[in-house]
C-alpha cells in the first residue's frame, strides 16, 4: 500500500510540472486558438537562466540574502526574463501572422521553438548542465513507509501555491474574467470593451513566467537540464491541457495532475517502457467518450 | 376560413407526427404535426426561439428527434443522416448562409449534385468514360442552376467574394442542384434589401410554377409570408399554435399576441446578422 | 519574396504542356549533371515530396490536423523491413503491401475517433504517432528490433533485369512514384471526391447537408494519406537498408506538417516547394554547422510573415479547371 | 524574376562551399558525427579530439614525408537519414582518403552502407552494436569495443567482487544501452544455470525522462545485491540520486557511458561516491605516452579533458588512418582497408596498441572496474 501512495505522490510532483506548463498552453490556446509550440522552450530557457543565476551568482547572493534569497532571486530573474522573451516572441513571431489565420501561426510557433532551442544550444553549449546539488538540504523523510524528500515537499507546495495563485487571478479578478470572456468568445468580448491586446500581452507574460519557474523547479528536482528537454515536457503538457479540456484553466491543472499520476501508475503496474503508450491510449479513450476533454465545454454548434 | 389551395393530386410530400426534440431540460419542439402538400409553399413562422429552426434541423437529419416520426413521400426518414436526407430529395439552406467560402460559385453549386453521382476513387483517378460523363452532367446541372439564379457571370469568383444577396441565391442554387422534391429554406430573405426580397419572391413563385417542387420555409418578413405562402404554420414555445391560409393567420389574435408584437425586436437582430 | 514577381514566373509556366515538359526534362537531366551526393539530396526531396503530398490530402484537402503522420510512414517502413528481412518478401511486392498496412492501420485507429473536432483530432493523431514510435522502441514480439531497428533490407528488383541499387536508380524510382502520385492527385482534385474533401474543409455541416457523408470521406482521406506515406516508408527503408525509430519522431511529423503549410494548403506545386525547403535548406546551410537550425527556425517564421498562405497557394477559379496535364480544357463557355 | 535567379545562385554557391579542394601536400580525413541534435556534445567533443590528434601529427612533420592532415567534418545530427547523406557528401569528395564515422550504431549503419558501396574506409568510434561487424564489410572498422565484451567483463568480475547473487539490470532503451544489457544477461546465463546468480530485475527506463522513482521502487522491491545500469550518465546521475532518496543502498555499477565527471557533478559528491562502473581505461588512466601527450594538448586548448570515452576513440581512429596511410604509402581506400585488416598489429594509439580482427573489430579492448572516490575522482577500483 505504501508503494502505491509513494507512486501517487511522485505522480503528483511530476504532474504539477505538467500542470504548470499546460497552463501556458491552455491560456494561449483559449485566447488565440494557437498551439504555442515554443512554450516548452520558454520552460527550458527559464531553467537555464535560473541555472546561470544559481551557479554564477549563488556565492554573491547567498552571502547577502541567504540560500532562500538566492533561490528567490533566481525564480524572479527567470520569470521576469521569460515574461520579456514571451512578449518579444509574441511581437516578432506571432503578431504578424495572426491576421492570416491560425495555421500559419502553427508554423511560426514551430519556427520559434527551433530558434529558441538552438539559441540555448549555442549559448550554453550542447552538454547537459547540472544544477548545484547542495542548494536544498538533502533531507529524506520516511512517513509511514513512504519515502519523501524535503525538496519534493517544497516543490509540491510551491507548485500548488502557483496554481492557486493563477486560479485566483483567472477566476476571481476582473482581469481574469476578461481572459475567460476572451477565451469564450473573442468577438463578443471585444465588443464588450475588453482590450484583447492587453489580454494577449498578459497571457504571454504570465505563461512564460510560470514556465520559467517550473523550469527552475525541474532543475532543482532532477538537478540536470538539457536544451532539448522542452520538447518532451511540452508534448506532455500539451497532452495534459487537451485531456483537461483545452482553453480551460482548471482543466489544464487537473489534466496535468492526472497525466502525471497516470504516468507513474502506468510505469509501476504495467511497464516503465510502455507507460507513455498507456498514457496516450487513456487520452484517446477519454476523447472518444468526452470529445472535448474532462472539463471542456461541449460546444453545440448553432446551425 | 379560406380553403387550402393544394396540388391537383393532393399528394402529401412531407409529414411529421408528434415530432419532439429535447435539449437538456428544454423541450425545443413539442409534438409538432406538419403536412406539406405537393406543389405548395408552406411557411413556418413564429417568434425567435419558437423552435422553427429546430424543426428544420430535425427534419433534415442534423438532430435526432426524441419522439415522433418524419415521413417523406410516405416513407419513414426519421433518424437518417443529413447526407441521406438530401439524396431522398429534401435539400435545405441555412439561416446564417453556409457556403464553401474559399471555393468558386460553380464548385459550390456542384456540391448539390454530389448525391446524384457515384464515381469512386479509382474511376476518378483513371478518368473512366463513366466518370467523365458524370462530371459533364454535374457541370451541366451546375450551369443550369447558376443561370437560373443569375449568377453564371460570377461562376469563377470565390463564394466569399460575391455580394450578400448573391450568396443567399447561391445557397439556394446549391440546394436546387440536388434536384430536390422538397426545398427547405431557413429565412431566405433575411439580410436582403427590399428589391432583393422582391426578386426572391418572384423567383420562388416561378420555381413552383415551372418545376415539380415543393417549398417549406421559415420566414420573418410578413410581406414574403403573406405574398407567396399557400399555407402558414405558426409556432410558439415549441408548439404549433395555429395554421391556415395567410389571410386567416394575419387576422388570428393568438398569432398577433405571440408573434407580431415582437416583430420590431426581431428586425433589430437582423441588422447584426446581415453584417457578415 | 515580393508579390509582383510571381505572375512573372507564372507566365513562363502558363502553358500547361510546356510547363510539364520543362519540369520533367529538368528532373530527367539533373541527375546526370551532378554527383551522387546531390542525387541523394534530390532523392530525399522526393521522399519528403511524397510525404507532403500524402499529408496534403488530410491537411490540405480536408483540413484535418494530423501531427502524427510519421506514424504511417513508420508503419510502411517497418512493414517493408520486417517482411523483407524475416520472410524474404521482395521489396517491390512490399510496396503495395506497405501501403496497405499503413492504410489498414489508419482505418482501424481513426474509425472510432474520426468525429473529433479540430485540435482534439490533432492530439489523437499526435498520440497515435507517439504510440507507434514507442511501440517500435519497445520491440513487441521481437519484431521491430527495438531502438536498434531492423537492418539488412534488400533493394528493389524485378528478377535480374531491373535492379534498383544505385543513387541514380533510387532517384528515378522515387520521382516516378511522386510523378504518378501527382498525376493521380491532380485528377482527384478535379473530381467529385476531391471537391467533397474541400467542401468538408470549408464547412462540414453544409457539406453534410449537401449530401456528403463527411465521416467516410474523412476516413478515406486518412486511409489514402496513410497509404502514400506507407509507400514513402517502403522506398526509404530499402534506400537506407535499415530502419530505426529515430527516423519517425514527432519532429518528423512536424516537418511534414510544415511542408504543407509552407507550400500552401491543398496546392500540389506548393507541396513540392515546401518539400524542397524542408529537405534542401539544412543541406544548403551545412557549412554553418551548429547555426544552421537557428537559421532554419527564423526562416520558417519569416516565411509565414511574408507569405502566410504559403509560397504557392492553390488557385481557384478558372485556372483550376485546366488540370496539370491540360486535358480537360473544356471548362469555360 | 532577377531576384529569384540571384537567390537560387546564392543557394547553390552555398552548397558548393563545402567542397573546398585541398592542395597536393595534404591528406584529407573525414569526420562524421552529431555536431547538432540531441548528441551534439558527443559530436563536438569528437571534433575537438580529432583536431587535436591531427595537430599533433602535423606538428611532428605530418605523414608520407611531410604531408599535413586536414580534417573535413560533416554533421549527421545523430539521425540515420542525415547520416547517409553526410556519408554521401564525404564519399563525393575524392580527396577524402578515409572517414572517422560516427557516434551511434543506428546512424552508423546506413552511413557505413554508403561507405562500403563507394569503397571508403570508415572507422566507428562510438558504435558498439555487435551486428555492425557481422556484415562482412570490407571497409568498416571500429576502435571502440563491442557491447558483448563489456557484458562478459561484468559477468566475470562484478558478482564475485560484491559477493552478489541477486543482480538487477536496467537499461535505457537506446540501441547502446539495450544492447549492453542483453549481452550482459547472455553472459550471465551460465552462472544462472549453476544457481550462482539470479537476475531479479530486468527493465528499461526511458531516456530523456527525469523521473525514475517508479522503476526504482520496483527495483527496491526486488532486493538486488548489485545493480547494473547500462545507459548514459545523464540518466545514471538522476537514477542514483533518486535511488538513494527512496532508500536503495545496494552497490551501483554503471556501464561505460554511465559515469564521468558530469555524473559526479549532477549527482553530487555525496551520492556519487562509491558508485562503480565498468569501463575501458579512462583517458587519465591510460598508461601510454600517446595518451598523456594527447590529453595534455587537449587540456591546453579546451581547458578540460573529454568527459566521455568516445572522443578518444575518434582521435584513435584518426591516428590509425594516418598510421596506415603513412606505412602503406597509399591513399587508396582498398589498399588501406587491406592494410588495416592484415598488417596493423599493435600500432601505437591513445587507448593502447591498435589491431583489428578479420571482421574489423578492435582487438583486445581491456576493461576495468572504476569507482568514484571520496574526492569525487574516478579511479580504478582495487
Amino acid at each position: 500500500m505504501h508503494v502505491i501512495l509513494e507512486q501517487i505522490i511522485n505522480g503528483l510532483t511530476i504532474g504539477s510540472f505538467y500542470a504548470l506548463i499546460a497552463l501556458g498552453y491552455s491560456m494561449v490556446y483559449g485566447v488565440l486558438k494557437l498551439i504555442n509550440f515554443a512554450h516548452g522552450d520558454f520552460f527550458t530557457l527559464g531553467s537555464y537562466l535560473g541555472y546561470t543565476v544559481l551557479v554564477f551568482g549563488a556565492a554573491l547572493l547567498t552571502a547577502h540574502f541567504g540560500l532562500w534569497g538566492a533561490l528567490t532571486a533566481a525564480l524572479i530573474f527567470a520569470a521576469v526574463s521569460l515574461a520579456l522573451v514571451g512578449l518579444i516572441v509574441e511581437r516578432l513571431a506571432y503578431r504578424p501572422v495572426y491576421p492570416a489565420g491560425r495555421l500559419p501561426a502553427v508554423v511560426s510557433a514551430l519556427g520559434a521553438s527551433i530558434f529558441l532551442q538552438n539559441t540555448i544550444m549555442v549559448g550554453w553549449g550542447p552538454r547537459f548542465q547540472a544544477y548545484p546539488s547542495e542548494l536544498i538540504p538533502n533531507v529524506h523523510l520516511q512517513i509511514g513507509g513512504i519515502h519523501l524528500s524535503l525538496l519534493q515537499i517544497l516543490i509540491l507546495v510551491m507548485s500548488f501555491l502557483l496554481m492557486g495563485l493563477l486560479y485566483y487571478i483567472v477566476q476571481k479578478t476582473t482581469f481574469g474574467a476578461a481572459i475567460r470572456a476572451t477565451a469564450h468568445d473573442r468577438k463578443t468580448a471585444s465588443l464588450m470593451g475588453i482590450n484583447i491586446n492587453k489580454v494577449i500581452l498578459f497571457i504571454f507574460t504570465l505563461g512564460p513566467a510560470l514556465g520559467a519557474m517550473t523550469g527552475i523547479m525541474v532543475g532543482m528536482y532532477y538537478r540536470q537540464i538539457s536544451f532539448t528537454m522542452g520538447w518532451n515536457y511540452g508534448l506532455k503538457a500539451f497532452t495534459a491541457s487537451v485531456l483537461g479540456g483545452i482553453g480551460n484553466i482548471p482543466g489544464a491543472m487537473i489534466g496535468g495532475l492526472i497525466l502525471g499520476v497516470l504516468e507513474m501508475l502506468g510505469a509501476a503496474y504495467i511497464s516503465a517502457a510502455w507507460k507513455d503508450v498507456f498514457v496516450f491510449i487513456i487520452l484517446i479513450l477519454v476523447l472518444i467518450f468526452r470529445p472535448t476533454g474532462i472539463l471542456g465545454e461541449k460546444v453545440a454548434e448553432k446551425v | 376560413m379560406s380553403e387550402r389551395r393544394t396540388h391537383a393530386s393532393g399528394e402529401i410530400v412531407l409529414e411529421t407526427s408528434g415530432l419532439t426534440k429535447i435539449f437538456g431540460g428544454l423541450i425545443a419542439v413539442n409534438s409538432i404535426d406538419l403536412k406539406v402538400h405537393k406543389g405548395e409553399i408552406l411557411s413556418l413562422i413564429g417568434p425567435n426561439g419558437a423552435g422553427k429552426t429546430t424543426v428544420f434541423n430535425t427534419v433534415t437529419g442534423i438532430y435526432r428527434p426524441e419522439f415522433g416520426e418524419v415521413f417523406f413521400k410516405n416513407e419513414k426518414i426519421t433518424g437518417k443522416k443529413p447526407h441521406q436526407i438530401i439524396s431522398c430529395g429534401i435539400a435545405r439552406t441555412f439561416q446564417n448562409i453556409r457556403l464553401f467560402p474559399d471555393m468558386t460559385c460553380r464548385e459550390n453549386v456542384m456540391a448539390g449534385q454530389h448525391c446524384r453521382s457515384s464515381a469512386g476513387l479509382f474511376s476518378s483517378i483513371f478518368k473512366t468514360p463513366f466518370q467523365r460523363r458524370e462530371e459533364d452532367m454535374i457541370r451541366e446541372v451546375a450551369e443550369k442552376r447558376l443561370r437560373q439564379v443569375r449568377l453564371w457571370k460570377v461562376r469563377d469568383e470565390l463564394a466569399k467574394n460575391i455580394a450578400y444577396g448573391s450568396q443567399r441565391m447561391l445557397e439556394i442554387a446549391r440546394a436546387l442542384a440536388s434536384d430536390p422534391v422538397l426545398l427547405v429554406l431557413d429565412e431566405p430573405s433575411s439580410g436582403l434589401n427590399p428589391r432583393e426580397t422582391w426578386d426572391l419572391m418572384v423567383f420562388l413563385q416561378g420555381l413552383i410554377r415551372e418545376e415539380d417542387i415543393t417549398i417549406l420555409l421559415i420566414e420573418h418578413d410578413m410581406n414574403v409570408v403573406m405574398g407567396i405562402s399557400d399555407w402558414v404554420v405558426v409556432m410558439d414555445g415549441g408548439r404549433k399554435i395555429a395554421e391556415g391560409v395567410p389571410e386567416d393567420i394575419y387576422a388570428d389574435q393568438r398569432v398577433i399576441e405571440a408573434y407580431l408584437g415582437k416583430e420590431e425586436e426581431d428586425y433589430g437582430d437582423y441588422g447584426a446578422t446581415a453584417e457578415h | 519574396m515580393e508579390q509582383a514577381s510571381f505572375p512573372g514566373i507564372a507566365k513562363i509556366f502558363s502553358s500547361p504542356p510546356l510547363r510539364i515538359t520543362l519540369i520533367t526534362a529538368l528532373f530527367l537531366i539533373y541527375p546526370f549533371l551532378v554527383s551522387d551526393y546531390f542525387i541523394d539530396i534530390a532523392f530525399y526531396f522526393g521522399i519528403y515530396a511524397l510525404l507532403g503530398l500524402s499529408l496534403n490530402i488530410v491537411l490540405g484537402e480536408v483540413g484535418l490536423f494530423d501531427l502524427g503522420h510519421a506514424g504511417f510512414y513508420a508503419i510502411g517502413a517497418y512493414t517493408t523491413a520486417i517482411l523483407n528481412t524475416k520472410f524474404g518478401v521482395p521489396i517491390l511486392v512490399l510496396l503495395p503491401l506497405s501501403a496497405l498496412a499503413a492504410a489498414l492501420f489508419a482505418y482501424v485507429v481513426f474509425s472510432p475517433v474520426i468525429h473529433l473536432q479540430g485540435d482534439y483530432l490533432l492530439i489523437v493523431t499526435l498520440g497515435m504517432g507517439e504510440i507507434v514510435r514507442l511501440a517500435l522502441i519497445n520491440n513487441p514480439f521481437g519484431l521491430t528490433g527495438g531502438p536498434n531497428g531492423v537492418f539488412g533490407i534488400d533493394f528493389p528488383s524485378l528478377g535480374a533485369f531491373l535492379v534498383v541499387d544505385s543513387s541514380l536508380e533510387y532517384y528515378f524510382l522515387i520521382w516516378l512514384i511522386v510523378g504518378l502520385t501527382i498525376l493521380g492527385l491532380t485528377r482527384l482534385q478535379d473530381s467529385r471526391i476531391g471537391r467533397a474533401w474541400n467542401y468538408i474543409r470549408e464547412d462540414e455541416t453544409a457539406a453534410n447537408a449537401s449530401g456528403i457523408d463527411s465521416r467516410s470521406y474523412k476516413l478515406l482521406a486518412f486511409v489514402l494519406g496513410a497509404a502514400l506515406a506507407g509507400v514513402a516508408g517502403n522506398v526509404y527503408a530499402s534506400k537506407l537498408m535499415c530502419v530505426s525509430p529515430e527516423s519517425f519522431t514527432f519532429w518528423e511529423s512536424c516537418l511534414i506538417f510544415c511542408i504543407v503549410l509552407i507550400g500552401g494548403m491543398g496546392s500540389i506545386p506548393g507541396v513540392l516547394i515546401g518539400a524542397a525547403f524542408i529537405s534542401l535548406f539544412p543541406e544548403i546551410f551545412r557549412p554553418f554547422a551548429m547555426y544552421r537550425m537557428l537559421i532554419f527556425g527564423s526562416a520558417m517564421i519569416l516565411m509565414m510573415m511574408f507569405r502566410p498562405g504559403g509560397v504557392w497557394p492553390r488557385k481557384r477559379g478558372a485556372v483550376q479547371y485546366e488540370s496539370l496535364l491540360g486535358d480537360t480544357g473544356r471548362a469555360d463557355v | 524574376m532577377k531576384k529569384y535567379v540571384l537567390l537560387v545562385s546564392v543557394l547553390f554557391l552555398a552548397l558548393g562551399l563545402g567542397s573546398v579542394h585541398a592542395a597536393n601536400d595534404t591528406v584529407v580525413i573525414g569526420l562524421q558525427g552529431p555536431i547538432t541534435g540531441a548528441w551534439a556534445y558527443e559530436g563536438q567533443m569528437a571534433k575537438q579530439s580529432c583536431e587535436i590528434a591531427a595537430d599533433l601529427i602535423n606538428k611532428k612533420g605530418g605523414i608520407l614525408g611531410g604531408k599535413k592532415i586536414v580534417l573535413k567534418v560533416e554533421d549527421d545530427a545523430g539521425e540515420p537519414k542525415s547520416g547517409a547523406l553526410a556519408a554521401q557528401k564525404l564519399v563525393a569528395q575524392k580527396d577524402v582518403v578515409a572517414v572517422v564515422s560516427t557516434y551511434g550504431s543506428s546512424v552508423c549503419e546506413p552511413a557505413s552502407n554508403v561507405y562500403e558501396k563507394f569503397k571508403k574506409v570508415n572507422i566507428g568510434y562510438g558504435v558498439t552494436a555487435v551486428r555492425l561487424t557481422q556484415r562482412d564489410f570490407k571497409y568498416f572498422f571500429r576502435t571502440c569495443g563491442r557491447d558483448d565484451s563489456q557484458g562478459k567483463f561484468f559477468a566475470d568480475f562484478v558478482p564475485k567482487k560484491f559477493n552478489a547473487k541477486r543482480i538487477a539490470i536496467m537499461h535505457d532503451n537506446t540501441a547502446f544501452g539495450k544492447g549492453l544489457a542483453e549481452d550482459t544477461r547472455a553472459a550471465l546465463e551460465p552462472m544462472i544455470k549453476n544457481k550462482q546468480a539470479e537476475i531479479v530485475y530486468y527493465d528499461a527506463i526511458t531516456p530523456g525522462e527525469r523521473d525514475f522513482r517508479v522503476s526504482l521502487t520496483k527495483l527496491r522491491e526486488a532486493k538486488p545485491e548489485v545493480w547494473y545500469f547500462t545507459g548514459y550518465y545523464a540518466e545514471a546521475a538522476l537514477l542514483v540520486s533518486q535511488a538513494r532518496d527512496i532508500g536503495i543502498t545496494c552497490p551501483f555499477v554503471g556501464g561505460n557511458a554511465a559515469i564521468n565527471d558530469e555524473f559526479v557533478k549532477i549527482a553530487g559528491l555525496n551520492v556519487a561516491k562509491g558508485c562503480y562502473m565498468t569501463n575501458e581505461p579512462l583517458p587519465g588512466d591510460l598508461p601510454y605516452p600517446e595518451a598523456k601527450e594527447f590529453l595534455d594538448a587537449y587540456k591546453a586548448r579546451f581547458g578540460e579533458i573529454p568527459s566521455s570515452p568516445w572522443p578518444i576513440y575518434a582521435a584513435d581512429a584518426l591516428n590509425i588512418i594516418a598510421y596506415a596511410v603513412d606505412k602503406s604509402g597509399s591513399t587508396d581506400s582498398t589498399v588501406l582497408a587491406e592494410y588495416l585488416r592484415d598488417k596493423v598489429d599493435g600500432a601505437p594509439g591513445i587507448t593502447g596498441p591498435i589491431g583489428f580482427t578479420k571482421q574489423g573489430d578492435r582487438e583486445g579492448v581491456p576493461f576495468y572496474l572504476y569507482v568514484v572516490d571520496d574526492q569525487g575522482d574516478i579511479v580504478v577500483s582495487r
